[in-house]
């Protein structure tokens, strides 16, 4: 970290960057107040707002079916996530305990993909923004086959509207299993080429090894989750330490921040943690396609969700971390109150903290890592 | 459970709901969120508000999370719109940026918050439109808001 | 060595006019060959990086603008005639000056940039014989004027009144003037060993013992420093961080657009075209070919035999090399950042610069006892 | 010196690594690109065997389309829209009209005719959610084994906005008048001299339906003109809107005076006697002084 020199020495002015809402590295429309004293920032302040959509006023208005297509919309990045957390939660909320296990067996099954999906444009913007073109592209190139395989799926290619308190919209296509090994077997070696153009390139290597460092009790005072902690290294991931839906009945490993480069939760850390994630879940997808069950996909999903009276606090891991939803009821067939605890708002909430005292582009490198989507902080 | 030693600490200060969650009064707050923090609970989850529709009352409702003993807690202050709150925005940090959203969407007051402004909406918007009487306006800096949908179908 | 300017001044000297009118008359060939050829490889460099990096990051590139009805199908000849379309609607395009810009200064700009890369390329030899004018002192000429561009890209960061332009134009001001000692210092090996600036007394010597960066291991270690300090110099990935889009949008060229902005992509790739000649002409033996048995033939026909027309192709096929590895660098490399940039110039490749230069003083000591 | 050596040759090292990979995909690329040349070719949107058996519904999702000959009028699929893009008027024959609304393809009687079934396109979000509940299953996404009957389309791009507002009802005007229902053929001439009118932009309306009395237009005055002169009752006589406020200097005198003005239209007052609710508000408050009344008092005469 740099020093930020005594303004009484130099006499030297502060100035007042404007960094987005229109800047190509800042993910979405986010907005930073940077001020900065030469090359280094001395305090940022994130304003966001700009992509409010009143998902939570929404929420007021609309029966519990019609919410589904509007969590899709909160991260679209991970919108198998958010549609699967909020049916977990209503599931939750109407005392729904079990569901078939073959509509299990597919949501763990279509999260995982979305979480490598989810992770490979992290890794890739990461690499955006530090100039690293490639790398981005080759992401890309990945995660649109897995968007074809979810295309097959549910018809639509970002925002799928399938997952549904009680079960799914409908069946898995006829040669899913096959088409999804394929992808596996293809998308493996991928990882190994990944790390040899951009995680252990020395330039790379330079410009997010230490910076940024996050320390694990900033991290869990921040309320951060999610690869972000797990960078600092905190072994915490509902998966392993709660398990929701059949998570309990897969073996993988919580990938944790090591300082293999650098000290424990720098940015390096950070982006790494989310390379290792898609290897554990290439490990899940194997045990899952393995043993999917026959069943029906909907014989669960209730008439009509009406629940009774009552709040409930239901947590999910996402790509980006742990999203709460806080939904009290007041026995109408509308939610009277969601509130949706966004992992990526959180994490964002720290960004002051660990990169005052970096230069510009460190600032870009903190951000990149932080992999946050602004559809789901805005909501 | 782990709401129990919070029940025998403060037996008169404290109520507890059902599916336990502990009911708290506002003006006992600052004293029991410091206890909180110093006993094992270090990750605030989620700061919910929410309107009770009755007599112009909101709620919070703060969820906690022990990573040390993996536990819960769920904390619901309800009182009256205008009260202030006391602010735990300098104890967990994560509360900082949930009370702005607490305060731009549901009007609740926080007092002693480093920061306090909107976060989500624009500085000028009028009302918090979270709250169940908040009507929407004939009127947002000069331009009429449209509600009659004709025009654009 | 001739020049293009003397052999035309005896070309057209059975006009009998006096040589300081024919010399203002004759100097427009020169000179509007310079710029087609500035344009020409502006067009074609664009191109081929855009086909580089699609190829590179498994796309196709462009693949729809065609020319004269041939679109070469899913090759590399897919888009060919993409750039002429560019460059047209660059032209034709609104020219957007901000309000509260100092006009004069942000129009003055890009022409300094064009002018410090047009009269580079008056010293730069294309050939044996094909340089506009051979000085005495080419490699400093080259030197200096490359450094002219420098106080364009201030002008223009300054003038956009952009915070961002303004960032943008620093950081270039800082790392082009720090890059210029590593450069001067590998070139001053190759001054020191031949004894002379003039560049075709450079590859003359090459011609008579040996391409320079064979020279010694402190040669061929120098022109990689070289080389290196080039692509910083000429601001590319990965030391494009005064343009660096993830951080500065654009660098000092946010505000520019139109032709303005055209004149800086002309120059930016000309200066490509002219390190990478000079690389070619100091290290890699210039219009000599790897096989040294071409280069033979009847003295004085300039046109034919001597060298140029067969020496232009091995020049170029070597500058087109190293225009194609900066390209491959772009497209593999993530960016430094600012002080590991100077970090890099100050700490690594001058101490290197400075230690071949004593060694090769002392290779040249030894070897002149020894070996010749 | 040993860390500044290693450095360099672990940077170096890393550098040929990744040059070395991209070389590699420069030279075999055709396995491995993923580029779709658009316009040529085509991704295929993926169909399967929807069927209508309500287990094996469509997953395609493109155009909605709809049989309007075997809808009901039950309104199911507007109820599930979560943007209300769907937008559909039944007609019931009344007591004793003996009109024959028709029968669907699976044996249902129909009980009413459907004179309007729109689908705003543009506002559709694709959620298959209107699919669902149809008990007639006759609205659906378009493709998969209908596509004998409708083509997958591909990008259904209008040059219009209004172009994406699909009409599906066929019922005629004479069927509507068979059913005895001329005052809704009334109620649709209006609306579409609205949707008109609103496409001209001749100055935006507030509030027309709620007060039909104070169609005062809010933007500038003169482009006003024409609405207020279609509009049946006559226009604000006098120069007064809720701009004419804004030359009170102070902030909190200027906020009673606005809330007055938005009480007064309420109150479906005008023109003077708007003035006057606004002195009086002022005057209840004490914060009216001798400038601001007769600058006021001066907008009566159509003075600014």
């Amino acid at each position: 970290m740099y020093k930020v020199l005594d303004k009484s020495i130099i006499g030297a002015d502060e100035m007042v960057m404007n960094m987005g809402p229109q800047h190509p590295s800042t993910h979405g429309v986010l907005r930073l107040k940077i001020v900065t004293d030469g090359e280094i920032v001395s305090h940022i302040e994130p304003i966001i707002g700009y992509l409010h959509r009143c998902f939570e006023k929404h929420c007021e208005n609309l029966s519990y079916e019609q919410i589904v297509p509007f969590t899709d919309r909160c991260d679209y990045l991970a919108a198998m996530h958010m549609a699967h957390g909020y049916s977990i939660a209503v599931e939750k909320l109407l005392g729904i305990e079990e569901l078939p296990e073959r509509v299990e067996y597919i949501r763990v099954i279509l999260a995982e993909f979305q979480r490598i999906a989810s992770h490979l444009i992290a890794v890739g913007v990461f690499g955006l923004d530090v100039g690293a073109i490639t790398p981005f592209t080759w992401t890309l190139r990945d995660r649109e086959r897995i968007i074809d395989l979810f295309e097959s799926v549910t018809g639509s290619r970002l925002l799928y509207n399938y997952i549904w308190p009680g079960g799914l919209a409908h069946d898995l296509p006829p040669n899913f299993i096959q088409k999804a090994n394929d992808f596996l077997n293809y998308f493996e070696p991928q990882i190994e080429e990944y790390n040899n153009l951009l995680t252990t390139n020395k330039i790379f290597i330079e410009r997010s090894a230490d910076i940024g460092v996050m320390p694990v009790d900033v991290a869990i005072n921040y309320g951060v989750s999610g690869p972000t902690l797990r960078g600092s290294g905190v072994p915490f991931d509902l998966r392993k330490d709660e398990p929701y839906s059949i998570y309990q009945k897969f073996d993988f490993d919580v990938p944790v921040g090591e300082g293999l480069m650098g000290t424990v939760g720098d940015c390096w850390d950070r982006y790494y943690v989310k390379v290792l994630e898609m290897k554990e879940s290439i490990k899940i997808l194997k045990q899952a396609l393995n043993s999917i069950p026959e069943g029906d996909v909907k014989a669960a999903i209730p008439k009509k969700i009406r629940p009774k009276k009552g709040e409930i606090y239901s947590r999910y891991e996402t790509a980006r971390g742990d999203l709460g939803l806080y939904i009290r009821s007041g026995g109408k067939n509308m939610p009277s109150r969601l509130k949706m605890r966004s992992p990526a708002y959180c994490n964002l909430s720290v960004l002051n903290e660990i990169s005052a005292g970096w230069m510009i582009s460190d600032v870009i490198s903190v951000l990149g890592s932080l992999d946050i989507v602004l559809g789901e902080i805005d909501r | 459970m782990s709401e129990n030693f919070l029940v025998k600490k403060y037996k008169e200060k404290v109520e507890l709901l059902e599916n336990n969650s502990i009911l708290v009064d506002a003006s006992d707050w600052k004293e029991i969120s410091t206890f909180i923090f110093k006993s094992r609970f270090d990750y605030l989850m989620c700061i919910t508000s929410y309107d009770l529709e009755q007599d112009n009352k909101i709620g919070l409702a703060y969820n906690f999370y022990s990573t040390k003993s993996k536990e819960y807690l769920e904390i619901r202050i309800e009182f009256e719109a205008t009260t202030k709150v006391f602010s735990i925005a300098e104890i967990w940090r994560a509360a900082d940026w949930h009370e702005r959203e607490a305060y731009d969407l549901m009007g609740v007051i926080f007092e002693g918050h480093p920061d306090m402004k909107r976060i989500l909406l624009p500085d000028d918007w009028d009302g918090h439109p979270l709250r169940k009487d908040w009507k929407e306006p004939e009127y947002y800096n000069g331009m009429p808001v449209p509600k009659d949908k004709t025009y654009w179908e | 060595m001739t020049s293009v300017v003397d052999s035309l001044l005896n070309l057209f000297s059975f006009t009998g006019l006096d040589n300081s009118i024919l010399l203002i008359l004759v100097l427009h060939i020169p000179a509007l060959s310079i710029f087609l050829v500035m344009v020409v490889n502006a067009t074609v460099a664009v191109y081929v990086e855009r086909k580089v990096a699609a190829f590179m990051q498994d796309r196709l590139g462009p693949m729809e603008v065609g020319l004269f009805g041939f679109k070469g199908g899913k090759k590399f000849w897919g888009g060919i005639g993409q750039t002429i379309a560019d460059a047209i609607k660059l032209l034709t395009k609104e020219d957007i000056v901000p309000d509260s810009a100092d006009k004069k200064l942000m129009l003055l700009a890009p022409f300094i940039i064009f002018i410090g890369a047009f009269l580079t390329f008056i010293a730069v030899p294309f050939s044996q014989n094909l340089v506009v004018s051979d000085f005495n002192i080419g490699v400093f000429y080259i030197m200096a004027m490359s450094s002219v561009g420098v106080i364009g890209i201030i002008i223009a960061g300054w003038s956009s009144n952009n915070k961002w332009s303004l960032y943008g134009s620093m950081r270039a001001a800082a790392q082009i003037v720090s890059y210029e000692i590593p450069i001067g210092l590998s070139l001053l090996l190759a001054v020191l060993v031949v004894g002379s600036l003039n560049l075709g007394d450079i590859v003359q010597w090459q011609a008579e013992n040996r391409w320079f960066i064979f020279h010694s291991p402190f040669t061929f270690i120098a022109f990689f420093i070289f080389f290196i300090s080039v692509v910083a110099e000429t601001n590319r990935t990965p030391f494009d961080i005064p343009e660096a889009e993830s951080e500065l949008v654009a660098g000092w060229m946010t505000e520019y657009s139109g032709f303005k902005w055209a004149i800086f992509f002309l120059s930016e790739y000309a200066n490509m075209m002219i390190v990478s000649i000079v690389a070619s002409v100091v290290f890699l033996g210039g219009w000599l070919s790897p096989f040294a048995i071409i280069n033979v033939g009847i003295p004085n026909s300039w046109m034919i035999f001597d060298g140029p027309l067969i020496g232009i192709i091995w020049l170029m096929s070597k500058a087109l090399f190293l225009i194609f590895v900066m390209m491959w660098f772009r497209w593999t490399f993530p960016r430094l950042r600012v002080d590991q940039l100077m970090y890099l110039c100050w700490k690594v490749f001058i101490p290197f610069c400075l230690a071949n230069l004593f060694f090769v003083s002392i290779w040249e000591l030894i070897g002149g006892l020894f070996f010749k | 010196m040993g860390e500044y050596i290693n450095n360099i040759i672990y940077g170096v090292k890393s550098l040929i690594t990744g040059m070395s990979l991209t070389l590699k995909h420069f030279r075999n690329k055709k396995n491995l690109v993923a580029t779709l040349q658009y316009p040529h070719e085509k991704w295929p949107i993926p169909e399967r065997n929807i069927g209508f058996d309500p287990s094996e519904y469509n997953t395609i999702r493109s155009r909605l389309h709809v049989d309007i000959d075997d809808c009901i009028g039950c309104l199911q699929c507007e109820r599930a829209c979560p943007v209300d893009c769907i937008k559909i008027d039944t007609i019931k024959p009344s007591k004793g009209n003996e009109f024959d609304c028709g029968i669907t393809s699976n044996d249902t009687r129909k009980k009413m005719i459907v004179p309007r079934f729109t689908i705003d396109m543009s506002e559709c979000m694709y959620c298959d959610l209107c699919v669902h509940p149809c008990p007639e299953e006759c609205i659906y996404m378009v493709g998969g084994p209908n596509d004998s009957k409708h083509e997958i389309d591909y990008e259904f791009s209008q040059f219009e906005r209004h172009g994406l507002v699909f009409e599906f009802a066929t019922a005629t005007d004479q069927d509507i008048i068979d059913i005895g229902a001329e005052s809704y053929l009334e109620k649709r001439k209006q609306r579409e001299q609205k949707l008109t009118r609103a496409e001209k932009l001749e100055g935006m309306l507030i509030s027309e339906g709620a007060v039909p009395v104070a169609a005062a237009p809010v933007a500038a005055a003169p482009v006003a003109a024409a609405p207020v002169a279609a509009a049946p009752v006559a226009a604000v006589s006098i120069d007064f809107n809720i701009k004419s406020i804004d030359f009170i200097k102070d902030k909190e005198v200027r906020g009673i005076a606005k809330k007055a003005f938005m009480g007064a239209k309420r109150a479906k007052l005008e023109g003077v006697a708007m003035i006057d609710f606004i002195i009086a508000e002022l005057d209840k408050a004490s914060k009216l002084d001798v400038d601001t009344k007769s600058t006021l008092e001066g907008f009566k005469e159509g003075k600014a």
